[in-house]
Protein backbone atom coordinates (compact mmCIF):
# COMPACT_ATOMS: atom_id res chain seq x y z
CA UNK A 1 0.00 0.00 0.00
CA UNK A 2 1.27 3.58 -0.68
CA UNK A 3 0.10 6.92 0.78
CA UNK A 4 -1.05 9.50 -0.77
CA UNK A 5 -1.08 13.23 -0.75
CA UNK A 6 -4.28 14.76 -2.39
CA UNK A 7 -4.44 18.79 -2.95
CA UNK A 8 -8.11 19.99 -2.49
CA UNK A 9 -9.25 23.49 -3.74
CA UNK A 10 -12.11 26.00 -3.11
CA UNK A 11 -15.33 24.22 -2.72
CA UNK A 12 -13.80 20.72 -2.64
CA UNK A 13 -11.37 22.11 0.14
CA UNK A 14 -14.36 23.48 1.98
CA UNK A 15 -16.37 20.02 1.27
CA UNK A 16 -13.19 17.86 3.26
CA UNK A 17 -12.60 20.62 5.22
CA UNK A 18 -8.87 20.86 4.39
CA UNK A 19 -6.74 21.57 1.67
CA UNK A 20 -5.40 18.42 1.19
CA UNK A 21 -6.03 15.14 2.25
CA UNK A 22 -3.76 11.84 2.49
CA UNK A 23 -5.61 8.39 1.04
CA UNK A 24 -3.87 4.90 1.11
CA UNK A 25 -3.84 3.31 -1.74
CA UNK A 26 -2.62 -0.18 -3.69
CA UNK A 27 0.95 -0.03 -4.93
CA UNK A 28 -0.05 0.14 -8.44
CA UNK A 29 -2.97 2.44 -8.10
CA UNK A 30 -4.59 4.60 -10.24
CA UNK A 31 -6.66 8.01 -10.47
CA UNK A 32 -9.92 5.89 -9.83
CA UNK A 33 -8.36 4.10 -6.78
CA UNK A 34 -7.08 7.52 -5.32
CA UNK A 35 -10.78 8.84 -5.99
CA UNK A 36 -12.87 5.78 -4.35
CA UNK A 37 -10.57 6.75 -1.68
CA UNK A 38 -11.60 9.97 -0.96
CA UNK A 39 -14.42 9.10 -1.28
CA UNK A 40 -15.04 6.96 2.41
CA UNK A 41 -13.32 10.07 3.49
CA UNK A 42 -15.86 12.88 5.71
CA UNK A 43 -16.64 15.10 2.94
CA UNK A 44 -15.88 13.11 0.51
CA UNK A 45 -19.91 11.89 -0.11
CA UNK A 46 -19.99 15.35 -1.98
CA UNK A 47 -17.83 14.74 -4.81
CA UNK A 48 -18.94 14.55 -8.07
CA UNK A 49 -18.95 11.07 -10.30
CA UNK A 50 -16.08 12.34 -12.27
CA UNK A 51 -14.25 15.00 -10.37
CA UNK A 52 -10.90 16.38 -12.80
CA UNK A 53 -7.48 15.58 -11.92
CA UNK A 54 -4.79 17.32 -12.02
CA UNK A 55 -1.02 15.48 -11.61
CA UNK A 56 2.15 17.17 -11.51
CA UNK A 57 0.56 20.14 -12.62
CA UNK A 58 -1.10 18.91 -15.79
CA UNK A 59 -4.39 17.80 -16.38
CA UNK A 60 -5.47 13.86 -16.47
CA UNK A 61 -7.19 12.23 -18.87
CA UNK A 62 -9.36 9.34 -17.24
CA UNK A 63 -9.53 7.47 -13.98
CA UNK A 64 -7.59 4.36 -15.57
CA UNK A 65 -4.21 7.03 -15.24
CA UNK A 66 -1.30 5.54 -12.91
CA UNK A 67 -0.29 7.55 -9.74
CA UNK A 68 2.59 6.95 -7.95
CA UNK A 69 4.20 8.53 -4.67
CA UNK A 70 5.95 11.58 -5.38
CA UNK A 71 3.24 13.05 -7.83
CA UNK A 72 1.40 15.97 -7.10
CA UNK A 73 -2.08 15.32 -7.21
CA UNK A 74 -4.90 17.35 -6.89
CA UNK A 75 -8.59 17.55 -7.58
CA UNK A 76 -9.79 20.94 -9.63
CA UNK A 77 -13.50 21.95 -8.46
CA UNK A 78 -14.89 23.75 -12.14
CA UNK A 79 -13.01 26.77 -12.52
CA UNK A 80 -13.95 30.11 -12.40
CA UNK A 81 -10.94 32.55 -12.96
CA UNK A 82 -11.37 35.45 -14.96
CA UNK B 1 8.20 37.50 -25.42
CA UNK B 2 5.80 35.92 -22.85
CA UNK B 3 5.56 36.33 -19.15
CA UNK B 4 2.70 35.25 -17.24
CA UNK B 5 2.27 35.65 -13.64
CA UNK B 6 -0.13 34.98 -10.49
CA UNK B 7 -0.55 37.67 -8.37
CA UNK B 8 -1.10 39.56 -4.65
CA UNK B 9 -0.63 42.85 -5.51
CA UNK B 10 -2.86 45.67 -7.32
CA UNK B 11 -2.65 44.93 -11.14
CA UNK B 12 -0.93 47.99 -13.14
CA UNK B 13 -2.62 47.42 -16.66
CA UNK B 14 -0.23 50.28 -18.03
CA UNK B 15 2.92 48.25 -17.40
CA UNK B 16 1.75 45.71 -18.99
CA UNK B 17 1.21 47.53 -22.14
CA UNK B 18 4.53 48.74 -21.97
CA UNK B 19 5.79 45.23 -21.39
CA UNK B 20 4.69 44.19 -24.56
CA UNK B 21 5.10 46.96 -27.04
CA UNK B 22 8.20 47.10 -29.25
CA UNK B 23 9.35 48.97 -32.11
CA UNK B 24 7.78 46.70 -34.01
CA UNK B 25 4.11 46.84 -32.87
CA UNK B 26 1.59 48.43 -35.18
CA UNK B 27 -0.96 47.00 -33.02
CA UNK B 28 -1.65 46.05 -29.12
CA UNK B 29 -5.00 44.86 -27.00
CA UNK B 30 -5.71 44.73 -23.66
CA UNK B 31 -8.36 42.74 -21.71
CA UNK B 32 -9.10 43.47 -18.11
CA UNK B 33 -11.40 41.10 -16.14
CA UNK B 34 -13.15 43.58 -13.35
CA UNK B 35 -15.23 43.14 -9.99
CA UNK B 36 -18.56 43.91 -10.40
CA UNK B 37 -21.23 45.47 -8.60
CA UNK B 38 -23.79 42.86 -9.65
CA UNK B 39 -24.12 38.92 -10.09
CA UNK B 40 -27.27 37.02 -10.99
CA UNK B 41 -28.88 39.75 -9.64
CA UNK B 42 -27.05 39.86 -6.48
CA UNK B 43 -25.22 43.09 -5.10
CA UNK B 44 -21.60 42.01 -4.55
CA UNK B 45 -19.50 43.64 -2.26
CA UNK B 46 -16.15 41.81 -3.37
CA UNK B 47 -14.81 38.84 -4.88
CA UNK B 48 -11.82 36.62 -3.62
CA UNK B 49 -10.30 34.62 -5.66
CA UNK B 50 -8.06 31.53 -5.10
CA UNK B 51 -5.43 29.76 -6.86
CA UNK B 52 -3.89 26.49 -7.02
CA UNK B 53 -0.86 29.16 -8.01
CA UNK B 54 1.99 26.60 -9.04
CA UNK B 55 -0.51 24.75 -11.79
CA UNK B 56 -2.24 28.32 -12.66
CA UNK B 57 1.20 29.70 -13.53
CA UNK B 58 1.95 26.67 -15.34
CA UNK B 59 -1.31 26.30 -17.27
CA UNK B 60 -0.95 30.24 -18.30
CA UNK B 61 2.18 29.75 -19.51
CA UNK B 62 1.30 26.74 -21.64
CA UNK B 63 -1.59 28.67 -23.13
CA UNK B 64 0.62 32.17 -24.14
CA UNK B 65 2.94 29.30 -25.22
CA UNK B 66 0.01 27.73 -27.61
CA UNK B 67 -1.06 31.49 -28.69
CA UNK B 68 2.80 32.50 -29.28
CA UNK B 69 3.33 29.02 -31.52
CA UNK B 70 -0.13 30.02 -33.26
CA UNK B 71 0.56 33.85 -34.01
CA UNK B 72 4.22 34.57 -34.75
CA UNK B 73 5.31 37.05 -33.29
CA UNK B 74 3.08 38.01 -30.38
CA UNK B 75 4.37 39.36 -27.64
CA UNK B 76 1.92 38.93 -24.49
CA UNK B 77 1.93 40.05 -21.24
CA UNK B 78 -1.02 37.82 -18.82
CA UNK B 79 -1.53 38.69 -14.64
CA UNK B 80 -4.41 36.86 -12.93
CA UNK B 81 -4.64 38.07 -9.17
CA UNK B 82 -5.16 36.44 -6.62
CA UNK B 83 -6.92 37.42 -2.44
CA UNK B 84 -9.49 39.41 -1.86
CA UNK B 85 -10.82 42.42 -4.59
CA UNK B 86 -13.07 45.10 -3.89
CA UNK B 87 -15.54 46.35 -6.53
CA UNK B 88 -13.84 47.41 -9.95
CA UNK B 89 -10.93 46.37 -8.65
CA UNK B 90 -8.62 44.35 -11.70
CA UNK B 91 -8.52 40.41 -11.61
CA UNK B 92 -7.00 39.87 -14.78
CA UNK B 93 -4.86 41.89 -17.47
CA UNK B 94 -3.89 40.65 -20.62
CA UNK B 95 -1.87 42.33 -23.11
CA UNK B 96 -1.41 41.55 -26.27
CA UNK B 97 1.15 43.09 -29.12
CA UNK B 98 2.08 42.45 -32.92
CA UNK B 99 3.10 44.07 -36.05
CA UNK B 100 -0.67 43.44 -37.52
CA UNK B 101 -4.00 43.51 -36.06
CA UNK B 102 -5.81 40.20 -36.62
CA UNK B 103 -2.71 38.38 -34.72
CA UNK B 104 -3.16 40.78 -31.39
CA UNK B 105 -6.87 40.45 -31.56
CA UNK B 106 -6.84 36.78 -32.32
CA UNK B 107 -4.43 35.76 -29.88
CA UNK B 108 -6.36 38.22 -27.09
CA UNK B 109 -9.12 35.93 -27.32
CA UNK B 110 -7.26 32.88 -27.70
CA UNK B 111 -5.98 33.93 -24.03
CA UNK B 112 -8.73 34.89 -22.16
CA UNK B 113 -11.02 31.69 -23.43
CA UNK B 114 -8.43 29.29 -22.70
CA UNK B 115 -7.90 30.64 -19.24
CA UNK B 116 -11.43 30.46 -18.07
CA UNK B 117 -11.65 27.27 -19.43
CA UNK B 118 -8.34 25.61 -17.61
CA UNK B 119 -6.05 27.85 -15.23
CA UNK B 120 -6.84 26.68 -11.87
CA UNK B 121 -8.49 29.73 -10.68
CA UNK B 122 -11.71 30.18 -8.03
CA UNK B 123 -13.81 33.00 -7.41
CA UNK B 124 -16.17 33.21 -4.23
CA UNK B 125 -18.84 35.84 -4.28
CA UNK B 126 -18.91 38.00 -0.68
CA UNK B 127 -22.60 39.45 -0.63
CA UNK B 128 -24.18 42.58 0.57
CA UNK B 129 -26.28 40.49 2.90
CA UNK B 130 -23.11 39.03 4.18
CA UNK B 131 -23.37 35.42 2.42
CA UNK B 132 -20.60 33.70 0.17
CA UNK B 133 -20.53 31.27 -2.76
CA UNK B 134 -18.24 29.87 -5.08
CA UNK B 135 -18.96 31.13 -8.84
CA UNK B 136 -19.37 27.53 -11.20
CA UNK B 137 -19.60 29.02 -14.26
CA UNK B 138 -19.98 25.60 -15.92
CA UNK B 139 -22.84 25.25 -14.33
CA UNK B 140 -24.39 28.78 -15.38
CA UNK B 141 -24.69 29.32 -11.86
CA UNK B 142 -23.86 29.48 -8.57
CA UNK B 143 -22.87 26.41 -6.41
CA UNK B 144 -24.04 26.55 -2.64
CA UNK B 145 -21.36 26.26 0.11
CA UNK B 146 -22.01 23.16 2.21
CA UNK B 147 -21.98 24.22 5.88
CA UNK B 148 -18.74 23.60 7.49
CA UNK C 1 -22.11 55.75 -23.34
CA UNK C 2 -20.50 56.47 -26.40
CA UNK C 3 -17.52 59.26 -27.11
CA UNK C 4 -15.27 59.64 -30.69
CA UNK C 5 -13.64 61.70 -31.36
CA UNK C 6 -10.20 62.86 -33.91
CA UNK C 7 -7.69 64.61 -31.84
CA UNK C 8 -4.26 66.63 -32.50
CA UNK C 9 -2.96 66.00 -29.10
CA UNK C 10 -1.35 62.54 -27.72
CA UNK C 11 -3.91 60.08 -26.66
CA UNK C 12 -4.03 58.83 -23.03
CA UNK C 13 -5.14 54.98 -23.19
CA UNK C 14 -6.09 55.03 -20.17
CA UNK C 15 -8.03 57.61 -20.08
CA UNK C 16 -10.52 56.21 -21.99
CA UNK C 17 -10.48 53.04 -20.21
CA UNK C 18 -11.55 55.13 -17.01
CA UNK C 19 -14.21 56.75 -19.17
CA UNK C 20 -15.81 54.00 -20.43
CA UNK C 21 -15.80 51.53 -17.10
CA UNK C 22 -18.56 51.74 -14.59
CA UNK C 23 -19.45 50.02 -11.76
CA UNK C 24 -21.52 47.15 -14.03
CA UNK C 25 -18.00 46.50 -15.84
CA UNK C 26 -17.02 43.03 -15.77
CA UNK C 27 -14.84 42.98 -18.91
CA UNK C 28 -12.82 46.41 -20.63
CA UNK C 29 -11.06 45.47 -23.69
CA UNK C 30 -8.60 47.92 -25.25
CA UNK C 31 -7.02 48.09 -28.73
CA UNK C 32 -4.39 50.61 -29.69
CA UNK C 33 -2.41 51.02 -33.16
CA UNK C 34 0.74 52.56 -32.78
CA UNK C 35 3.63 53.36 -35.46
CA UNK C 36 6.04 50.87 -36.06
CA UNK C 37 9.48 51.46 -37.66
CA UNK C 38 8.98 49.33 -40.81
CA UNK C 39 6.44 48.64 -43.33
CA UNK C 40 6.74 46.67 -46.63
CA UNK C 41 10.20 46.04 -45.61
CA UNK C 42 11.09 50.44 -46.03
CA UNK C 43 12.69 51.57 -42.52
CA UNK C 44 9.52 54.21 -41.71
CA UNK C 45 10.48 56.93 -39.31
CA UNK C 46 7.40 58.79 -39.14
CA UNK C 47 3.17 58.84 -39.93
CA UNK C 48 1.43 61.76 -41.00
CA UNK C 49 -2.55 61.32 -40.45
CA UNK C 50 -4.94 63.50 -42.05
CA UNK C 51 -8.63 63.45 -42.38
CA UNK C 52 -11.93 64.28 -43.22
CA UNK C 53 -12.70 65.93 -40.10
CA UNK C 54 -15.95 66.30 -39.90
CA UNK C 55 -16.90 63.07 -41.97
CA UNK C 56 -14.47 60.95 -39.81
CA UNK C 57 -15.89 62.08 -36.47
CA UNK C 58 -19.85 61.61 -37.76
CA UNK C 59 -18.53 57.93 -39.51
CA UNK C 60 -16.86 57.00 -36.45
CA UNK C 61 -19.96 58.11 -34.11
CA UNK C 62 -22.17 55.87 -36.53
CA UNK C 63 -20.22 53.15 -36.32
CA UNK C 64 -19.93 53.62 -32.51
CA UNK C 65 -23.70 53.74 -32.38
CA UNK C 66 -23.90 50.32 -34.39
CA UNK C 67 -21.85 48.25 -32.06
CA UNK C 68 -24.42 49.89 -29.13
CA UNK C 69 -27.30 48.95 -31.08
CA UNK C 70 -25.87 45.29 -31.85
CA UNK C 71 -24.26 44.88 -28.54
CA UNK C 72 -26.54 46.09 -25.57
CA UNK C 73 -25.14 48.10 -23.00
CA UNK C 74 -21.69 48.18 -24.48
CA UNK C 75 -19.81 51.69 -23.34
CA UNK C 76 -17.01 52.74 -26.12
CA UNK C 77 -14.82 55.29 -26.12
CA UNK C 78 -12.87 55.89 -29.59
CA UNK C 79 -9.76 58.52 -30.30
CA UNK C 80 -8.04 58.72 -33.69
CA UNK C 81 -4.73 61.00 -33.77
CA UNK C 82 -4.30 63.50 -36.72
CA UNK C 83 -1.00 64.99 -37.74
CA UNK C 84 2.47 63.81 -37.64
CA UNK C 85 3.35 60.91 -35.68
CA UNK C 86 6.33 59.41 -34.37
CA UNK C 87 7.48 55.84 -34.14
CA UNK C 88 5.41 54.25 -31.37
CA UNK C 89 3.01 57.03 -30.52
CA UNK C 90 -0.64 55.99 -30.89
CA UNK C 91 -2.81 56.63 -33.46
CA UNK C 92 -5.91 55.05 -32.36
CA UNK C 93 -7.38 53.79 -29.43
CA UNK C 94 -10.56 51.76 -28.46
CA UNK C 95 -12.20 51.13 -25.29
CA UNK C 96 -14.95 49.33 -24.63
CA UNK C 97 -16.11 48.26 -21.05
CA UNK C 98 -19.24 45.20 -21.07
CA UNK C 99 -20.55 43.58 -18.05
CA UNK C 100 -19.46 40.26 -19.77
CA UNK C 101 -16.54 39.12 -21.99
CA UNK C 102 -18.07 38.53 -25.26
CA UNK C 103 -19.92 41.70 -25.86
CA UNK C 104 -16.73 43.62 -24.64
CA UNK C 105 -14.32 41.94 -27.64
CA UNK C 106 -17.15 41.49 -30.03
CA UNK C 107 -17.25 45.09 -30.41
CA UNK C 108 -13.85 46.08 -29.80
CA UNK C 109 -13.45 43.89 -33.37
CA UNK C 110 -16.02 45.82 -34.92
CA UNK C 111 -15.37 49.23 -34.17
CA UNK C 112 -11.52 48.46 -35.92
CA UNK C 113 -12.36 46.63 -38.66
CA UNK C 114 -15.44 48.90 -39.47
CA UNK C 115 -13.12 51.76 -38.72
CA UNK C 116 -10.33 50.35 -40.75
CA UNK C 117 -12.82 50.21 -44.19
CA UNK C 118 -14.93 53.39 -43.25
CA UNK C 119 -13.29 56.08 -41.80
CA UNK C 120 -11.84 59.13 -44.12
CA UNK C 121 -8.58 58.99 -42.66
CA UNK C 122 -5.39 58.94 -44.57
CA UNK C 123 -1.62 58.06 -43.75
CA UNK C 124 1.44 59.21 -45.55
CA UNK C 125 4.48 56.84 -44.50
CA UNK C 126 7.88 58.96 -44.04
CA UNK C 127 11.08 56.85 -45.00
CA UNK C 128 14.33 57.05 -43.69
CA UNK C 129 15.61 57.80 -46.84
CA UNK C 130 13.52 61.10 -47.27
CA UNK C 131 10.33 59.60 -49.31
CA UNK C 132 7.07 59.48 -48.39
CA UNK C 133 4.19 57.36 -49.45
CA UNK C 134 -0.04 57.07 -49.06
CA UNK C 135 -0.66 54.05 -47.62
CA UNK C 136 -3.59 52.65 -49.77
CA UNK C 137 -4.66 48.93 -47.66
CA UNK C 138 -7.19 48.27 -50.27
CA UNK C 139 -4.29 47.64 -52.98
CA UNK C 140 -2.28 45.72 -50.43
CA UNK C 141 0.78 48.37 -50.78
CA UNK C 142 1.43 51.76 -51.33
CA UNK C 143 0.69 54.65 -53.98
CA UNK C 144 3.80 56.04 -55.02
CA UNK C 145 2.94 60.05 -55.00
CA UNK C 146 2.45 61.98 -58.38
CA UNK C 147 5.38 64.10 -58.89
CA UNK C 148 3.87 67.74 -57.73
CA UNK D 1 -25.81 75.83 -64.70
CA UNK D 2 -24.61 75.18 -61.12
CA UNK D 3 -21.11 75.53 -59.41
CA UNK D 4 -20.30 72.81 -56.89
CA UNK D 5 -17.12 72.99 -54.55
CA UNK D 6 -15.81 69.76 -54.43
CA UNK D 7 -13.11 68.46 -51.33
CA UNK D 8 -10.09 67.07 -52.03
CA UNK D 9 -7.93 64.51 -49.76
CA UNK D 10 -4.53 62.69 -49.82
CA UNK D 11 -3.80 61.49 -53.11
CA UNK D 12 -6.65 63.35 -54.83
CA UNK D 13 -5.56 66.87 -52.93
CA UNK D 14 -2.32 66.02 -54.40
CA UNK D 15 -3.49 65.22 -57.60
CA UNK D 16 -5.42 68.36 -58.34
CA UNK D 17 -2.70 70.43 -56.10
CA UNK D 18 -5.45 72.09 -53.87
CA UNK D 19 -7.62 70.47 -51.12
CA UNK D 20 -11.15 71.72 -52.82
CA UNK D 21 -11.95 72.58 -56.66
CA UNK D 22 -15.53 73.99 -57.74
CA UNK D 23 -17.09 72.75 -61.05
CA UNK D 24 -19.54 73.96 -62.98
CA UNK D 25 -22.38 71.21 -63.72
CA UNK D 26 -25.68 71.60 -65.54
CA UNK D 27 -28.78 72.36 -62.58
CA UNK D 28 -30.46 68.87 -62.73
CA UNK D 29 -26.59 67.55 -61.61
CA UNK D 30 -25.80 64.05 -60.87
CA UNK D 31 -22.34 62.63 -59.00
CA UNK D 32 -21.65 61.25 -62.67
CA UNK D 33 -21.89 65.04 -63.88
CA UNK D 34 -19.54 65.82 -61.21
CA UNK D 35 -17.06 63.30 -61.31
CA UNK D 36 -16.55 63.88 -65.44
CA UNK D 37 -16.11 68.12 -64.64
CA UNK D 38 -13.34 67.20 -62.68
CA UNK D 39 -11.56 65.04 -64.94
CA UNK D 40 -11.00 67.79 -67.17
CA UNK D 41 -9.26 69.84 -64.62
CA UNK D 42 -5.48 69.80 -64.45
CA UNK D 43 -4.38 66.22 -62.84
CA UNK D 44 -8.17 64.84 -63.24
CA UNK D 45 -7.01 62.39 -65.58
CA UNK D 46 -5.94 60.10 -62.48
CA UNK D 47 -9.05 59.73 -61.00
CA UNK D 48 -10.06 56.05 -61.05
CA UNK D 49 -12.99 54.47 -62.94
CA UNK D 50 -15.38 54.99 -60.29
CA UNK D 51 -14.15 57.30 -57.40
CA UNK D 52 -15.94 56.88 -53.70
CA UNK D 53 -17.98 59.92 -53.10
CA UNK D 54 -19.59 61.54 -50.24
CA UNK D 55 -22.44 63.88 -49.60
CA UNK D 56 -23.13 65.58 -46.95
CA UNK D 57 -20.56 63.26 -44.95
CA UNK D 58 -21.91 60.41 -45.70
CA UNK D 59 -20.87 57.89 -48.64
CA UNK D 60 -22.57 58.02 -52.03
CA UNK D 61 -24.00 55.01 -53.58
CA UNK D 62 -23.86 55.35 -57.33
CA UNK D 63 -23.02 57.85 -59.93
CA UNK D 64 -26.36 58.91 -60.33
CA UNK D 65 -27.45 60.27 -57.56
CA UNK D 66 -28.27 63.87 -57.18
CA UNK D 67 -26.23 66.62 -56.15
CA UNK D 68 -27.17 70.04 -55.36
CA UNK D 69 -25.81 73.54 -54.36
CA UNK D 70 -25.43 73.76 -50.75
CA UNK D 71 -24.42 70.17 -50.49
CA UNK D 72 -20.73 69.20 -49.11
CA UNK D 73 -19.25 66.86 -51.57
CA UNK D 74 -15.92 65.32 -51.28
CA UNK D 75 -13.98 62.61 -52.97
CA UNK D 76 -12.98 60.36 -50.93
CA UNK D 77 -9.62 58.19 -51.69
CA UNK D 78 -9.03 54.77 -50.67
CA UNK D 79 -9.22 55.16 -46.22
CA UNK D 80 -6.45 54.30 -44.30
CA UNK D 81 -7.28 55.11 -40.60
CA UNK D 82 -6.50 52.94 -37.63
Amino acid sequence: MTQLQVLLFATYADAFGASAVTVTVPDAATVEDVLAALRVLPGGATLPARPVVAIDRRYSRGGSVAVRAGQEIALIPPVAGG
Amino acid sequence: MIRVAIVAARIDPASLLAEVTSAGTGATTLFLGTVRDVNEGRPVTGIEYSAYTEMAHEELERIAQEAHARWDGVRIAVEHRVGVLTLQEVSVAIAVAHARRAPALDAQRYVIEQLKQRVPIWKCEHYLDGDRQWVDPSAHNVMALPDV
